[in-house]
């Protein structure tokens, strides 16, 4: 059966919201009959149209870590929220704070985490993020007790609607070696010596962290996405079901 | 921040003297604090740790991370963690750490600098401030990835009914093989009970048995000729004729004559007294 | 906050598809705060705009008894229908083997199948065989308690494209062919008929029956060990069509 666009968005909107969860490109294939499956780029027009009818709408087609998702439009989000009594969770920063690291700095280990922050994360924290299964041990470092290795899973990803970790914020900038001592130039008395760290990237003597983001480097993210990748792989492997949605 | 000791009336907090810092009682509230006593802990408890206030104190006053004043820092943090001991709050290990580190480049910032390997000369402060820095970038991911839209706040799953599937649910499929894998097994285990002779006969005859069987009842005669179907051949008489005799002698039929050379008719052998068909399932 | 009926219109679609049930009049008028909640004449005229949008979308708007719902087009339910399709489950093998002694040694009861078994059949498979219509109550055996005595049905023999129980492979057709060599030799020329063993459940073999070509095999099955090649050839015989069944 041949199918026009218009009938394949249909279908596509149809399945997406009846999925109740994302749906990437192979589940959103299987709900066609094998002799009649559309390739993914026929399929990824219909997404397309489909994207674009919602703007008039009061729903939105996302792409997030686990697939295609339709999802009510943040502007609607204060309506929509009246229909559950319960305020939306507020996270602490406590918790934000070692997400993040987790996120940019992947795989690492609680220790690690310490060291950044300058102050011990509860378990009760990192209970709490493997609850909400925004975060699961990939591994562990070989060093005496083997202490756990942390990354984020899809469904972090899902929930902070993004669809790769390289959609994080980027981190602040930490400025280059030239911007440091041309600043250190222009500072007033004696030359301040500065320190080069052994990453040798990192600039010590640097005014706090710049708020321009265009310049950032990437430094993070960097280190970030070769684990990232390895995570999802592995995702993949130990859990094929679909992520659930938590509501 | 770890703890907070919640049970202190507010009363107990207000002393006159809320701390001794270098010997010295401390009466008043640190300038700085421009928040009531009483807020003093959630003041505090708002801060994640030596890191976090040690940003608050150099933010406060804009100062640029590279002119830390060290010995003005120093004194300001010493000056809150005796006021969290003052509250009681149970204090963290990690801002008696960086106590001791800030001691410790005040005092090197007195010495002569010493020399390193390459011969650079290091400011005492540059692991402070690398540390501050690298915090401090997370610190404000963490807020930004906190404003990012998320499910629960910033947008909702959308969902809508299933149809009902058109069909009923799939059974699941067997194959003959499997079932005939499957009887091999049982054939094999059975051989264990040697007591057990499985053996069959023509499973024509074993079908005819379940036919007849359900055709006929307890309640009525079933006429003998009638279970024998001409259209059906020699074959199919025979067969329906043994599988009559091997019910009988199963006792699942009973033959009944009323004269001699009358029809004969079969029936189950009736139970009276008991209900028929009581299935052994419920 | 005064809204213009577009806007009305995707508060109620967000609304209606977030809610993931039928929203009635009061419903619908709750997810406005107090102070600008809408008549419901207005939303009337919403959810008709709603529903005129819905004529070119995989979803329509319909009201039921208790209230409005945003529900998949009939037309496409069949794609959607196929995300619930799970993959039928197996049948264990305690109840193939049931299935297969019923069929070779029907009418049985439950407790000589058990006997041949050597364990216990549950009253789940017995059911299972018979919802599936494969197997039925053929009678009772005059013994107390009047146990039920089950046979196999056509649309057994329906499922696995035989004609009649005789296609059924004999059991001499699936042992190793060693045996089958001993057992010719033992078996010619056939015997009139066999005494009926001690069980006294055993065969009334008639050499009217062996000589019928069809059936000879069937003759004086023992005990035996078929092999799985064997088996498979002898499906293949038997069986050319593919017997599994593909929902």
């Amino acid at each position: 059966m041949q199918m026009n666009p218009q009938q394949l968005k249909n279908i596509l909107e149809a399945t997406l919201l009846a999925a109740g969860q994302p749906m990437n490109m192979e589940k959103l294939q299987d709900v066609f009959p094998e002799e009649s499956r559309p390739d993914p780029e026929i399929l990824r027009e219909a997404l397309r149209i489909l994207e674009e009818e919602c703007a008039g709408r009061g729903i939105e087609l996302k792409e997030v870590g686990s697939g295609f998702r339709l999802q009510v439009k943040q502007e609607y989000a204060p309506w929509v929220a009246r229909l559950s009594e319960e305020k939306p969770p507020r996270y602490s920063r406590a918790l934000l704070e070692t997400l993040v690291l987790i996120a940019y700095r992947q795989p690492i280990s609680r220790a690690e985490i310490e060291d950044i922050r300058g102050v011990s994360v509860s378990t009760h924290i990192i209970k709490t993020l493997q609850e909400r299964e925004w975060v699961r041990v990939v591994g562990h470092r070989e060093v005496p007790g083997r202490p756990a290795l942390y990354g984020t899973t899809r469904d972090f990803l899902d929930y902070f609607n993004l669809k790769s970790l390289s959609q994080l914020p980027a981190l602040s900038e930490i400025r280059s070696l030239e911007t440091i001592a041309a600043e250190i130039d222009n500072l007033l008395p004696p030359p301040l010596a500065h320190a080069v760290d052994e990453d040798s990237e990192q600039a010590i003597v640097v005014p706090l962290v710049a708020a321009d983001a265009e310049l950032a480097s990437d430094d993070a993210i960097d280190t970030a996405e070769p684990a990232a990748e390895e995570i999802n792989g592995a995702e993949a492997v130990l859990n094929p079901a679909a992520p659930r949605i938590v509501h | 921040m770890t703890q907070v000791v919640a049970d202190i009336p507010v009363a107990e907090r207000a002393l006159p003297t809320l701390a001794m810092v270098l010997g010295n009682p401390i009466t008043e509230m640190p300038k700085d604090l421009y928040i009531p006593p009483d807020a003093l802990e959630i003041f505090l408890e708002a801060f994640e740790g030596p890191l976090d206030l040690l940003l608050y104190l150099i933010r406060r006053q804009n100062i640029e991370i590279l002119d830390i004043p060290i010995a003005e820092i120093t004194r300001q943090y010493m000056v809150y963690v005796e006021v969290m001991k003052g509250v009681r709050l149970e204090l963290a290990a990690e801002y008696l750490v960086m106590a001791a580190m800030l001691a410790e480049i005040k005092s090197r910032m007195l010495l002569p600098r010493p020399k390193t390997e390459e011969g650079e000369e290091e400011d005492p402060r540059a692991e402070l401030i690398r540390r501050l820095q690298e915090y401090e970038r997370f610190k404000r991911a963490a807020e930004e990835v906190d404003a990012l839209p998320r499910m629960e706040r910033d947008t909702f799953p959308v969902g809508i009914e299933r149809p009902l599937r058109s069909g009923p649910r799939p059974h699941p499929a067997v194959s003959l093989e499997e079932l005939l894998l499957a009887f091999k097994d049982v054939l094999t285990r059975a051989e264990m009970f040697s007591n057990h002779h499985v053996q069959m006969e023509p499973l024509s005859v074993r079908e005819r048995m379940s036919d007849i069987l359900s055709a006929v009842s307890a309640e009525k005669f079933t006429a003998f000729a009638g279970l024998f179907k001409p259209e059906e051949g020699r074959m199919g008489v025979v067969v329906s004729f043994l599988a009559v005799l091997e019910l009988i002698k199963e006792s699942l039929l009973e033959l009944i004559q009323t004269e001699a050379y009358g029809p004969i008719y079969v029936r189950v052998p009736s139970h009276a007294d008991e209900p028929a068909a009581v299935e052994e399932y419920s």
